[in-house]
């Protein structure tokens, strides 16, 4: 983990409410997919935790949606300012050696994702996507993945693209078999995969503090020994499937 | 002309990471030295190991936090296991704050550090808003923080320094009532009570509805209780409450306070206090003092 | 959708600036039409006239102000003669702010504000830190804050409102203790004790040593308080304390408050009080509330 | 008085610490000599109150020394930046009809005294201007008040230029004995004017909230009757010299 001022080369909305930022960080450190990165910006007292979505040789990209005042700060920063950032952070998806492969992205848990998929087809695995968003408007990155060699399928709660529905139902629609999923998006999403799948991994959300593991503000069960428990900043965000519990 | 010496703590500096906000300094100590500190004051130790509170404990406020963490640690028979012997390795000095739900709770805490040459001293924390039928209570009334004060002096081998809770009409009379029982010296402030409420679904953010409130915001009240105190006790006050810079350092020297710790801008900027300790020679000569010693208490004279 | 009716005070919008804030409404009255304020709580009235305490009376804090005014006003009796007048032409409620230096005082002011029909509630500010042998005291203790709001209900022709002070180890103590003795409301909070030390001199900043703390800093705290007296009091409940924008007003509402007083953002920005009452339908309505009656305690249920 | 949004046309720094911004509100109000401006600043509560320096058509001129962080951020303003400013604010120097005048300013109390010196000029009135800073590098606007046909002595407190001593060191070397005089400086300056002048008027200072006369917080009591006072932010600035009391 180091911190550093990155530079921003670009930062543009790519689909409703959601940005695309990339940053070039003094000295590039090495980013694994599923590491996050913690960003301070002026009039704000903690950092927020934005996943690495993907890494290029001296810089990387962040997308985030805007939700609240920080990340619409975010939005508004210009090329060519400087981001005091903390990165990476967290524990990465190891990227197994599998023939195939499905990612499960749910909203703004698509971007870290995209690595992912990334790195697997570089490793030449079969790559399979679904994607769920609310609406088509929210959607992006389907042509991205598609782009990367992954046969890429969309769901939108409200039917504007794609299957009508979850992730789920689209898995469902177009029978999808395949048993080791990556899968990041909101808790719900998560709970309703760790429930049906049993291989692979899930990255989580919280809360944070100082987002390097000293505060114990971001801390989850373990799912079978209630004395305990991980850090989602640490030793997640990402964790095997079946390891973390969902009430805390 | 940092160095500084107390009830237990002979620090090379008055620049410590507060209770909580630095876990055992395992996460920091890849990023810095950890001798360069003039001491660490480690997470609460309570005799069992404890999860704490439910998630979300963390929410932002203008210029600040509430946390509500719960006093997650793993126990003191863990903490002298595997921490301490961690933190042996650096040249620092070690606060031990003990924090428990009983006046027991913190007697067999100390007692089972009591033996551990690692802690310099015990930081008693009776200040804890986040613990139920814990330290909230002992924290805010004369009588109940005597009581464990002299209760802890009885068995401890250590100096005993007293964390105290801003959460009371008279910071004084508890501040007071502490030190005629025996505290070698008091730790001012921890965090005031406060909420914030989700206006989605109109719950509290904070899981546990309350949290602690720290970081600048409460500067001025903590400043405020370090200055009142320091005219009413003679034992030294380490002051602690929305520390950012050199700058604030030499305020909290000025009302009174014989060194600090940082708490939540360690989560802001994890070199903080590196960036402190190397600032506040400048900064001291700036505004004229000498020494740290020279500073304390400088706007009672 | 923005009315509430509450002791005293039939409000058309629960917006109104904070005593102390807004002196009589001159200034403003300059900048905008009074008239489409729910109410206004206006400067704390004092038996003699009163200069308040030496400058400086004001210092910047993280997201907030210390200020130490001392009650500068010009006396009750001018007051009746050449404010209340001036305020009359607005269509407006008035809370009059009532303070001073001793129970008969506080008395004095009421008897002679009871025949004036400009006032349609009196604001008992029992919480003022900035006079010596005022208010604080009586805000901090159960039975004095009891015994001057039963004196105050005994004499006065119109309903009593009590401003509670935060500096206090149990807020929903006094609270209770306030209603029992009549109180028709309660206003929460006032100002917390605080200080800044200048770095040149060593010297507080404030003459007067101490300041009330304000701003968006104490507003985590003046919403736990709201919080924790609504589940304690029947009686309604108006939230002030770190206000800046209708979001913050929604906040205060869920909490409890049945109406809301801005107070320093108003130096910030003059504009802030006709700008929330705008603002306020559609962030009640953003977060699914028809009303501001619905909005109340909606963290309760 | 208005709430602006002031364009920054330009910010640059004329002497030791010591900026001169230029500012163009969106309807330029009617500002007197005297009057100030109270400025927002990103990450500062409180606005801050700095003197208008001069006044042209469509923008006036402010020169601020850098003292603290909120003056310091004013330092970093780029041109062509929005910022947030109430103005105009406080009673004016009123521009009677004189001979000759004596104008004397002490460092950051100079700059409301340049608007009044080109009004006097203006209505051809004789104005000696004598400015007093700390040192050499600190001085500014000796030229331009000459440019305006002014008398101009310079004190400099550690002799670097012109008089070494006050203001009144350099009143007493030249022989000044004009006896109308309109000042502006520190406290100790003013304070000594006032037990050696008694026509003319005094500018003065005090930390301010609101700006605009509400808060009470930047009150002086009357020099004779202790029961009457003035906010400094309304019925002040500018005071008849000898109406107001130095102990408060
Ligand atoms: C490991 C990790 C990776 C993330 N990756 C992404 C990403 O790639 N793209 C993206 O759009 N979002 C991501 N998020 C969520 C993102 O951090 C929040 O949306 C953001 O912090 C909201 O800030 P705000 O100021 O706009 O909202 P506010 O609600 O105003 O924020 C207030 C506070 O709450 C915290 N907070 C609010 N919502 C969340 C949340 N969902 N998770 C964590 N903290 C929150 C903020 O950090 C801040 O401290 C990630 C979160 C985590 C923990
Ligand atoms: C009517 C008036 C006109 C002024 N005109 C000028 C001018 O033309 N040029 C100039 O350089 N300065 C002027 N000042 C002083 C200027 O306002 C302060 O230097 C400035 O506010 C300092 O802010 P800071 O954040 O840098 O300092 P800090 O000390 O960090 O400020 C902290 C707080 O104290 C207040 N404060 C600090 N010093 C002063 C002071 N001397 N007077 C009033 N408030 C203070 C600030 O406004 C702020 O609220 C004027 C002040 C007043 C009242
Ligand atoms: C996340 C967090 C955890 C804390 N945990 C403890 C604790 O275990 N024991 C304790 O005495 N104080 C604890 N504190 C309080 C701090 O030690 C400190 O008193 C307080 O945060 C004020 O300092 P600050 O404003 O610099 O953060 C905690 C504070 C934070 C923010
Ligand atoms: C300059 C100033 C003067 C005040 N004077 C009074 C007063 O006379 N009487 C009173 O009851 N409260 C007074 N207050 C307290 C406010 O009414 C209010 O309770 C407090 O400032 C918290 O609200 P805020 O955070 O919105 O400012 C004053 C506050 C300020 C900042
Ligand atoms: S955010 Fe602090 S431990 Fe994870
Ligand atoms: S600054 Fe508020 S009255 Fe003058």
């Amino acid at each position: 983990m180091i911190v550093s001022k990155d530079a921003v080369l670009g930062n543009v909305e790519i689909a409703k409410d959601t940005f695309e930022m990339i940053l070039r960080p003094q000295h590039m450190p090495t980013i694994l997919p599923g590491q996050f990165v913690n960003i301070k910006l002026d009039g704000f007292m903690l950092r927020r935790p934005i996943s690495v979505s993907s890494v290029n040789h001296n810089c990387y990209k962040i997308i985030y949606k805007v939700v609240g005042d920080g990340t619409k700060a975010l939005s508004k920063v210009k090329k060519g300012q400087i981001l005091d950032v903390l990165e990476p952070l967290g524990t990465p998806f190891p990227i197994d050696d599998l023939d195939e492969v499905l990612i499960i992205g749910g909203g703004v848990g698509v971007p870290p994702l995209f690595e992912v998929a990334k790195q697997f087809r570089d490793k030449q695995t079969k790559v399979t996507v679904v994607l769920g968003f609310n609406d088509k408007e929210s959607m992006f990155y389907e042509d991205d993945f598609a782009f990367l060699g992954c046969d890429v399928y969309v769901a939108t709660m409200d039917g504007s693209y794609g299957t009508k529905g979850t992730v789920l139902d689209a898995i469902a629609e177009h029978n999808i078999t395949i048993d080791t999923i990556y899968s990041c998006g909101p808790m719900r999403m998560l709970e309703a995969l760790n429930q049906t799948y049993t291989k692979g991994y899930l990255s989580f959300e919280a809360r944070m503090a100082c987002g390097i593991g000293t505060c114990m503000g971001c801390v989850c069960k373990d799912s079978k020994d209630k004395q305990l428990y991980y850090r989602i900043c640490k030793e997640g965000p990402v964790f095997p499937i079946g390891k973390v519990a969902f009430e805390c | 002309m940092l160095d500084i010496k107390l009830p237990g703590l002979d620090l090379k500096n008055p620049i410590m990471p507060a209770s909580g906000c630095f876990g055992f300094g395992r996460e920091y100590a890849e990023l810095y030295d950890l001798s360069i500190l003039g001491g660490i004051a480690i997470k609460s130790a309570t005799i069992e190991p404890r999860f704490g509170n439910p998630t979300p404990r963390i929410a932002e406020t203008p210029s600040g936090m509430l946390n509500a963490i719960g006093l997650q640690n793993p126990g003191v028979d863990k903490i002298i296991e595997t921490e301490l012997p961690f933190l042996k390795q650096y040249d620092t000095q070690i606060l031990a704050n003990v924090a428990g739900a009983s006046e027991e709770d913190y007697i067999e805490v100390i007692k089972r550090l009591n033996d551990c040459p690692e802690v310099h001293a015990y930081e008693l924390n009776i200040s804890c808003p986040n613990v139920k039928h814990g330290g909230i209570g002992l924290g805010s009334d004369p009588i109940l923080a005597a009581n464990i004060t002299r209760m802890a002096k009885a068995v401890a081998t250590k100096p005993v320094w007293v964390k105290l809770s801003p959460n009371v009409t008279n910071i004084v009379e508890i501040a007071k009532a502490v030190e005629e029982a025996g505290a070698d010296g008091l730790v001012l402030i921890n965090t005031l009570l406060g909420m914030r409420l989700d206006l989605h679904s109109a719950k509290p953010i904070i899981a546990n509805t309350t949290g602690g409130l720290s970081g600048p915001a409460i500067k001025p009240i903590a400043i405020r209780m370090v200055y009142q105190v320091y005219q009413a006790v003679d034992v030294p006050i380490i002051g602690v409450g929305g520390i950012t810079c050199a700058e604030d350092v030499l305020e909290f020297l000025y009302a009174g306070a014989s060194a600090v710790q940082v708490g939540m801008y360690n989560f802001v900027d994890p070199y903080i206090c590196p960036k402190i300790i190397e600032q506040l020679p400048t900064v001291l000569k700036k505004y004229g003092c000498k020494s740290v010693k020279d500073a304390i208490g400088r706007s009672h004279v």
